[in-house]
């Protein structure tokens, strides 16, 4: 009884791979022309997104196995919801893709490796999206991370990228390790591990208490861990710090995404007769979440541990309408949020590293970048006006109302204030972040306009070198998305459904 | 009881008495044979278990290739033969309160939940390579692809992290 | 669809884009940016005149789907409860632009504070044009983030620092009181089933008492933080004694104003809990009041003063909102264009004064203005007691219709709580004399103890004239606002 | 065999993995911390499937694929491990502190200085 | 034609203000041309209701919608108000003429002589006024003109002080009227004056709400008439340039408080509360002012208690339901008190001081201001044949009356009390007479040997002497006002008369005694605390000012230190959070991971325990 296999169903996370595997031995052939790898590895994400846009509208499921007693279950299924995830995350790699770019070209990366490893993970994070049974999801899980840990570490000669990865690694096997437990105790405690089957035993009252409600919570840990959700956030300032920025924003956009479907598919599909336990539980967690994050990122001078502690933040806002149940529409307002957030956190990264080309990190270096160097400061600062989701950023704020209005329509009013005040608190750093973006030098406060924009040339010059293309493409092309989002929100909401 | 269930107990007293030797052992080398001990034991609760075909995937791949990868990269970093005093870190008593809870919850719980339930074992050849290799490969194709992208993307990462460059040899 | 609302509230922010292009070209982009003012402000007018000519309904409407998935469509519309605030938005805008022209802020760039000023009155005139709620808090934050950078950026020249910090402390106390009222619209969404403001009066009957009671608080917490009611007040003095003059007049003129017109506005959509939360909204309202005298009274600095008396108007406003009657209604969206303007000519003449002298602080200025520079003397004479509520002055109707309106209550309100409210209110009203004549006397009277400043220049009278004539206008002509079909025009909003 | 046999012991095991990944301080120990309770979890795994008498073998499918994807861990953590110890001759886990929190922001030095 | 009074006072004030800086001499040709437009305005409005008998008239129907009940912009005349206009707007005219030489090169000439036109308006307004809120709007007005005329001189203390106390005091008091009239719309059901009197008239009010309304709006006109409590006000307002005074005290606001009474006087009937109150509150008054008015040692300040003496009487009299005896009297005082003022006003510019103490022996230099201010004294004192003993007299017959038949304990208290202070009046005006006109020159005051004042000053003075001496006969002439003028009541008369001429030959007594000293002198230790008026503004300043003092000071710190401190321990607290959270992530990976364990196996605790099952 082999299985059958719609290859349309497997087609993006499969053109990943290919291109992935392509990428390396593309590279191991021409080393010299390192363009290839990208070039082979944006070709991939491109189909794979033609393959998804083509896909949508339809849901397909395969490697499905039956067994005449137990109703038919799929290891696979792509549906709505998968495609929107897989549009996000593909979406995202593409960008990740591109920042990566200069490194891979100018050497600084090896560019086989770099683009197999991306394209590794970023299928497997597609995988998680798909994936119908715990088996699968977990070993989606690894294809994310393995790849991720060996990205982190990827500047081999740098103190920093080591000890985050090493930092990275633990810290996930670990959550790996006990996800694992939590598998094997669903698994035990209803006999499966498929969805179909799981949520009927659960539904029927046969899964063994309580070993379902530990395995469902030591399940989640992985999950937890990837979206960065309070308690196993430590990881991501860190992480980021050392990673190599285009990494960072990797982790904190697609591996985040592969996390949260991930959390989706298992509380919704598996779980959902225990919905009114773990929406208190997510609920609290994303309460938590991004009030720690918040905090955390409130006194950050440092540019990427501040987008780091921020993306935590962002976190707890993304598990709010999982704690409002995981109805369609709150899964609608989740993608929608995640969309928003991947399209201009990656700005904020892409920004990050134009600023890092210069050889800064620090939050008083940007003094008045969005002066000197308007299309990078600026689109910095429009980047965290969504974040922050006020307008001009609208389509952050919208994205906020849609969480907003899930809390509501979930009766988690409370959850709703606590989203409320913490982003009011994120905007206590967002702002700070801004004003210094927009600072005039302090030879423009005294002299009258226009004299002061010599003088702050010459505060960038000699630093001044080329922010690369890639990056001010990717720049400019989340920059316009960010803005004709502000213009027509609606459209954020039609792309993902 | 039963001898398998005498063996087994065995088995398991073996595996747990050795892990709690890798984990107290001040001596780094000692840590990685007590570890090959537990490993082993294990492998004989599979086959106990009736897990035949996943007792000798322990045996091979465990006892045989991540031991030793551990011990090559002990002494790839060059870590003292002898004992070493400061093995632990002094998140001890934090570490053992935290490993003691997590026993103890999970052992609350599987004998809340699992108390006089009993394993019949051998009633049929699941535990075989033939039975094993076709459910894999019958069911679960999917997983077992997605591993060997983890595999091969674990080998990449490894290599690309090891591999020295030129210019750092120049260094 | 463009309708003519897109129109006055695409206007501004064009001329904001204009004036950024320009901004190399300091005074052409003032008078580009008053020339967009102009623009709008004529613009404004029409669909006001058309209130008045429509039966009482909306006017100048346009409904288009802007984002299906969340049931928000973009829908704007003016009835004659906005339509006047648009005026007094665009008329304070352009009043701003003008000063702006002649006189450049004290510190930071013009042309971008041009540009701010134009975005603010953009994204005001869309907060009160908005007939869908989420479309309505779009607008509503989208003023937060210029009113900061007028703040922190063109603030007080001497406190970098404490500007920031100000303005922070606003836009974050402003954030956290919108997001509760995102959560009251979405509860009402919830309930209802539709974000329509037109819709959504007559759906109040699908929502429980219980929620109707939730939605009011928030609402009273939300907009409270804004206009603001009293223990939420903390942001104000700091806000407007660190802001530039154009920003407190912006700030106090109509940004407050956003506030009391969510209140009136949408308490019509939860009537049983808008009765249960009223009386405590018009006790906060009396409290500040008197609160506000009283730190009036004692205050040495000028523009903490007026931001202080704004606490103290915005009172009267809260009072007569808190009556649920037509006549409180009535009451409240005069006493809002009253202040606007009054407060507005306060500010602008307090920011004339600061530009001479270099303080606010009343031991800095100085004494007898009235000798120094009589017509700015006069002026801030003048607008003080319009403030006060001189009959006659636009100030006098406001705060006479509150206390008229607090004296026969809705029904379901107790009366005679109401009385003692306008009681207390009515010696607030003395207390607020009693500061301004006392401040009037410490600045404007006595012997000159230091050298005469320039007095009123023709630009800055430019500016103001129509602040003044409109006080004139509405106290003497009080039917601009108060015709005979006012009163039921509002009534058709319940 | 009861049940309970393999999942005592699987307990004991996973705590004292738990343990190793969390006081000791080589890189090496804590990646075997990690193989314990890997290890822990592939024999509650058997036992379920013994117990269940999976048709589909879940259970142990998932202990193969399990071991897979450890060693696939060890490898790759291995080689963290040796860059870690390239660039920093030693490898404990606790005293890798350069990317701690700890700069000592100065809010008036971002929002006030010019340089 | 009511029209044409307002708007040519108000644009007369406006080019004054407007174009008033480019000639030293139009502001005084403005403010006198558009008093005398508005005079004859009022005139003819006067002649058409008394003389050509024709009916009340309203004009314009404006409304202001207020959500409840309609306010209707309407102005109706009557014979009382036609009465009040003229009389306003005829002391507004002399005023201005006066003032013409009396400011002569004020630089605030324009300011001073708009604010008086718009002064003079804002009574016009008050007296036409149909409807309770255009009433307020003008006894507002008044007010704050006031406010601004009394503190003309605002580089002096004083004149400063006088002006914010004005302000304030009548503030205070026009909050109760405005609740009045809120108290009276409702129960009327109309904000219409003509419509509440007559439905008052017609018992469409009950004696509760007549109670309430006439008790509020006894507030405002205690406060605007300088009633106790609210008096004190009017004394300190004397630094005001002295025809300011003369317009205040005689032809606008203080009367204004005596008109509303006389207006809303069914309301008031309809309370014997109320009335009861006024009478109290007016005997009171009468009393402490005259003897404060005795002590004073200011001439100014002598006319201003009077004044407040004098308008006790007036409600003395409507507190008996003595309409006409009050609203003679009203107007009477309206002559001869401003008479007084500019007279005063003539001595004073005369000898450059307002003391008493720096006068003396100018009836030679100063002949016409003598002969004037004499016959004005005479007046006041309630002397035959000027004009003040008629309107007095009616109003001790009205209380005789009412004494007789009616509410007797009202009426004798008003008798007994009007007729000692007859003999207060005449005391305090002797003195005053003797202390200005007789006696050596006394004091420092101004080497320059004090002279007559010109004819633009002196003209009004004999107008007004004039009207003195032969308004008695218009006031007693049956018919006045429409309403019967009650005949003398010889007893009265005589005994008043009698008290009267005692109280002036007391004084001369005693003048004569301390050889020609104060003859305030002989009321020994009682002086001093009559000088003082009391100590009221003490007990006041106790009672009222400086808790209100604490109350913003304790605000205030309020502010900068309580509120201040949340709002930064809500700032630092996040500081310190964010700190916390910092701390935690020390950069120890076993910490994460314990984290990580920890975590989880509470939650997997918390959910085992009390979770799904």
């Amino acid at each position: 009884m082999t299985q059958a296999v719609d290859w349309v169903a497997i087609a993006p996370p499969l053109s990943l791979v290919i291109a992935a595997l392509t990428a390396l031995l593309v590279d191991a052939a021409w080393p010299r022309v390192r363009v290839l790898a990208g070039l082979v590895s944006l070709t991939g994400v491109v189909v794979a997104l033609g393959f998804t846009m083509s896909g949508r509208n339809e849901a397909r499921s395969t490697f499905c196995f039956a067994d005449g007693e137990l109703p038919t279950s799929c290891s696979w299924l792509v549906d709505d919801v998968t495609s929107a995830w897989w549009l996000i995350m593909l979406i995202a790699t593409a960008l990740v893709v591109l920042l990566l770019w200069t490194a891979a070209v100018s050497g600084e990366l090896p560019a086989g490796e770099l683009h197999f490893l991306v394209l590794a993970s970023a299928a497997g994070a597609l995988a998680v999206a798909a994936a119908q049974d715990l088996i699968t999801l977990l070993v989606a899980m690894e294809t994310v991370s393995l790849p991720a840990f060996a990205l982190v570490g990827l500047r081999r000669v740098d103190r920093r990228g080591a000890e985050a990865a090493l930092k990275f690694f633990i810290t996930s096997v670990v959550a790996t390790a006990l996800s694992l437990l939590g598998i094997s105790m669903v698994y035990g405690a209803t006999g499966s591990v498929a969805a179909g089957p799981v949520a009927a035993s659960i539904a029927s009252g046969n899964a063994v208490t309580p070993v379902i409600g530990v395995g469902m919570v030591l399940t989640v840990v992985a999950l937890g861990f990837k979206v960065a959700a309070v308690p196993f956030q430590a990881w991501v300032p860190d992480t980021y710090v050392g990673a190599p920025i285009p990494v960072a924003g990797y982790l904190s956009v697609v591996s985040k995404a592969a996390g949260l479907a991930g959390l989706t598919i298992v509380l919704v599909r598996f779980l959902a007769t225990y919905v009114d336990t773990w929406s208190t539980m997510v609920g609290v967690a994303a309460a938590l979440t991004m009030t720690v994050g918040n905090l955390g990122a409130l006194r950050q001078r440092h540019i990427v541990r501040l987008l780091a502690w921020s993306s935590v933040a962002q976190a707890g806002y993304l598990l709010v309408p999982l704690a409002a149940g995981g109805l369609p529409e709150d899964v609608t307002a989740l993608q929608a949020y995640a969309l928003m957030y991947a399209v201009v956190n990656l700005t904020a990264f892409a920004a990050a590293l134009a600023v890092a080309s210069w050889g800064k990190s620090d939050l008083a270096d940007c003094m008045g970048l969005a002066r000197s160097h308007p299309w990078i400061g600026g689109s910095l600062a429009f980047a965290l006006l969504c974040l922050a989701g006020l307008p001009p950023g609208v389509v952050g704020l919208v994205a906020k109302v849609a969480i907003f209005r899930s809390a509501v329509d979930g009766d988690l009013i409370w959850l709703a204030v606590i989203v409320g005040v913490n982003v009011a608190i994120g905007l206590v750093y967002y702002l700070r972040f801004l004003a210094v973006l927009v600072q005039p030098a302090a030879s423009d406060v005294a002299g009258p306009a226009g004299v002061g924009a010599h003088d702050e040339d010459d505060h960038w010059a000699g630093l001044d070198r080329a922010v690369p293309w890639s990056t001010e493409f990717v720049v400019g092309i989340t920059l316009a998305a960010a803005v004709v989002l502000s213009v027509f929100p609606g459209l954020l909401f039609s792309a993902i459904s | 009881m039963t001898t398998v269930e005498v063996l087994f107990v065995l088995m398991g007293v073996l595996a747990v008495g050795s892990a709690l030797l890798v984990a107290l052992s001040t001596n780094l080398v000692h840590c990685a044979l007590w570890l090959v001990v537990t490993l082993g034991a294990l492998a004989g609760c599979y086959l106990l278990l009736a897990a035949e075909f996943v007792a000798w995937v322990q045996v091979l791949i465990y006892m045989g290739a991540v031991v030793v990868l551990l011990l090559f990269a002990l002494m790839l970093t060059r870590a003292p033969i002898g004992r070493v005093p400061d093995l632990d870190g002094p998140n001890r008593v934090v570490a053992a309160i935290a490993g003691l809870a997590t026993t103890a919850m999970l052992v609350v719980s599987f004998v809340a939940g699992f108390r006089g339930t009993r394993i019949t074992v051998g009633a049929d050849d699941i535990g075989s390579t033939h039975a094993v290799g076709a459910t894999i490969f019958g069911s679960w194709v999917l997983p077992f692809e997605l591993v060997s992208v983890v595999l091969l993307a674990a080998l990449v990462g490894a290599i690309v992290l090891s591999r020295r460059r030129a210019a750092e040899v120049a260094d | 669809m463009i309708g003519g609302l897109e129109i006055i509230i695409g206007l501004p922010l064009l001329g904001a884009l204009v004036v950024l292009l320009l901004s190399r070209r300091d005074t052409v982009a003032a008078w580009v940016g008053v020339a967009f003012g102009s623009a709008t402000l004529a613009g404004s007018v029409v669909p006001w005149a058309a209130t008045i000519d429509d039966g009482g309904g909306y006017v100048a409407r346009s409904d288009t789907a802007w984002i299906r998935a969340l049931d928000v469509r973009w829908a704007l519309g003016l009835d004659r409860l906005s339509a006047p605030l648009v005026v007094l938005t665009a008329l304070l805008s352009w009043c701003c632009l003008v000063a702006l022209v002649r006189r450049a802020p004290s510190c930071g760039a013009r042309p971008g504070l041009v540009a701010l000023v134009l975005v603010l009155e953009s994204a005001s005139i869309g907060t009160f044009a908005a007939l869908d709620l989420i479309v309505f808090f779009v607008f509503f934050e989208l003023v937060l983030i210029p009113m900061w950078f007028v703040i922190a950026d063109w603030g007080d020249e001497h406190d970098p620092v404490g500007r920031r910090r100000a303005a922070t402390r606003f836009l974050v106390t402003t954030v956290t009181g919108s997001a509760l009222m995102l959560v009251g619209f979405l509860l009402l969404h919830a309930r209802t089933g539709t974000f329509d403001v037109t819709e959504l009066p007559s759906r109040a009957g699908q929502i429980g008492a219980g929620t109707q009671v939730l939605v009011a608080v928030l609402f009273l917490l939300g907009f409270g933080a804004k206009v603001p009611v009293w223990p939420l007040h903390f942001w104000l003095p700091d806000a407007h004694s660190k802001a530039p003059t154009v920003g407190s007049v912006l700030l106090a003129g109509v940004l407050l104003k956003l506030g009391t017109y969510g209140l009136l506005r949408f308490w019509a959509d939860v009537p049983d809990g808008a009765v249960r939360v009223a009386p405590y909204l018009g006790a906060l309202g009396v409290v500040g009041i008197v609160y506000g005298a009283l730190a009036c009274l004692a205050q040495t600095d000028l523009k903490r003063l007026i931001a202080y008396s704004s606490v103290g108007h915005m009172g009267f406003v809260l009072l007569a909102i808190s009556t649920l009657t037509e006549q409180g209604r009535l009451a409240a969206n005069f006493a809002n264009v009253a202040h606007g303007i009054i407060t507005a000519l306060l500010f602008f003449v307090v920011g004339a004064v600061k530009d001479r002298v270099g303080t606010t602080e009343l031991a800095g200025i100085g004494r007898a203005l009235y000798a120094r520079a009589p017509h700015l003397g006069a002026a801030f004479g003048f607008a003080a007691v319009a403030s006060l509520g001189l009959p006659g002055l636009a100030g006098f109707w406001g705060e006479m219709l509150s206390m008229l309106a607090a004296y026969s209550p809705a029904a379901a309100l107790s009366r005679s709580t109401y009385v003692v409210f306008m009681v207390v209110a009515g010696l607030g009203a003395v207390l607020t004399t009693a500061y301004f004549v006392v401040a009037i006397r410490r600045v404007c009277q006595g012997v000159p103890d230091r050298d005469a400043v320039g007095d009123v220049g023709r630009d800055e009278w430019v500016a103001w004239s129509p602040l003044v004539a409109s006080v004139l206008a509405l106290g003497i002509f009080p039917v601009i606002m108060l015709w005979s079909g006012s009163a039921s025009a509002l009534a058709g909003r319940r | 065999m009861p049940l309970l046999f393999p999942l005592v012991v699987s307990s004991a095991l996973f705590g004292i993995g738990v343990y190793v990944v969390l006081a000791r301080r080589h890189a090496v120990l804590v990646l075997m911390g990690v193989e314990l309770m890997l290890n822990a979890v592939n024999l509650n795994l058997v036992a379920f499937d013994a117990w269940w008498h999976d048709t589909f073998d879940s259970g142990q499918v998932l202990a193969l694929f399990v071991i897979a994807i450890a060693a696939a861990e060890i490898g790759l953590g291995l080689a963290i491990v040796l860059v870690v110890f390239r660039t920093h001759r030693h490898v404990d886990v606790d005293n890798l502190r350069e990317l701690a929190d700890r700069d000592a922001p100065d809010p008036e030095r971002v929002a006030g200085a010019s340089s | 034609m009511t029209l044409l009074v307002l708007l040519s006072l108000l644009i007369a004030a406006i080019l004054s203000v407007a174009v008033g800086h480019r000639d030293d001499r139009l502001p005084p040709l403005l403010g006198v041309v558009g008093a005398m437009v508005a005079w004859i305005g009022s005139v003819l409005i006067g002649v058409q209701q008394w003389g050509m008998g024709a009916t009340a008239a309203s004009t314009g129907t404006g409304q202001v919608a207020t959500g409840g009940l309609p306010i209707s912009v309407t102005l109706r005349v009557d014979q009382l108000s036609a009465s009040m206009l003229v009389l306003a707007t005829s002391v507004a005219l002399l005023v201005q003429v006066y003032s013409v030489a009396y400011l002569r090169g004020d630089p605030r000439y324009p300011s001073y002589t708009a604010f008086v036109g718009v002064f003079t308006a804002a009574m016009a307004l008050v007296v036409m006024a149909d409807d309770l809120f255009v009433l307020l709007v003008g006894w507002e007005v008044m007010g704050v003109c006031s406010y601004v005329l009394i503190s003309h001189h605002w580089e002096l203390e004083p004149a400063r002080s006088g002006a914010v106390k004005a302000f304030v005091m009548t503030r205070l008091g026009d909050i109760g009227l405005l609740f009045g009239f809120f108290v009276l719309g409702k129960a009327a059901g109309t904000y219409r004056i003509s419509e509440i009197v007559a439905a008052a008239r017609g018992g469409e009010i009950t004696g509760h709400e007549a109670t309430a309304a006439a008790l509020l709006v006894l507030c405002g006109v205690v406060g605007k008439s300088a009633q106790f409590p609210l008096h004190s006000w009017l004394p300190d307002a004397m630094p005001g340039p002295t025809p300011i005074s003369a317009l205040i005290h005689a032809a606008t606001m203080v009367a204004a408080g005596v008109f509303l009474v006389a207006r809303l006087l069914p309301v008031f009937g309809l309370s014997d509360v109320a009335m009861n109150l006024l009478a109290a509150i007016a005997c009171l008054t009468m009393v402490g002012s005259a003897l404060f008015a005795l002590a004073a040692d200011d001439l100014k300040r002598v006319l201003a208690w009077s004044t407040v003496s004098q308008l006790a009487y007036m409600f003395a009299a409507l507190s008996l339901g003595g309409y006409a005896a009050g609203v003679e009297h009203l107007l009477s005082h309206g002559a001869f008190k401003a008479l007084l003022f500019l007279a005063a006003g003539s001595v004073i510019h005369a000898v450059g001081t307002q003391r008493l103490d720096g006068m003396g022996g100018l009836r030679t230099s100063m002949p016409v201001t003598f002969v004037t201010m004499t016959i004005g004294f005479a007046a006041l004192a309630g002397l035959p044949p000027f004009v003040g003993f008629f309107s007095k007299d009616a109003v001790l017959g009205v209380a005789a009356d009412q004494a007789a038949n009616g509410s007797a304990a009202r009426g004798w208290l008003v008798l007994v009390v009007g007729v000692l202070v007859a003999g207060l009046t005449s005391a305090y005006a002797t003195r005053a007479w003797l202390m200005t006109f007789f006696g050596p020159r006394r004091g420092h005051a101004t080497d320059v040997a004090p002279h007559e004042s010109s004819w633009l000053m002196l003209g009004p003075m004999v107008v007004l002497a004039g009207l003195s001496v032969v308004g008695g006969a218009a006031v007693v002439k049956p018919g006045f006002l429409g309403v019967d003028a009650e005949g003398a009541h010889l007893p009265v008369v005589l005994v008043s008369l009698a008290v009267a001429l005692g109280g002036a030959a007391v004084t001369v007594v005693q003048w004569q005694r301390l050889r020609r000293a104060d003859p305030a002198l002989a009321l020994g230790r009682l002086r001093p605390v009559l000088a003082r008026e009391a100590r009221y503004d003490d007990l006041v300043g106790a009672l009222v000012v400086r808790p209100t003092g604490w109350a913003a000071r304790f605000t205030r710190l309020n502010e900068e230190d309580v509120v201040e401190t949340y709002v930064g321990g809500v700032d630092s607290s996040g500081q310190w959070a964010a700190r916390l959270v910092r701390w935690t992530h020390n950069g120890n990976a076993q910490r994460y991971v314990t984290a990580v364990v920890i975590g989880a196996v509470a939650v997997a605790v918390v959910i085992g325990v009390v979770g799904p099952s």
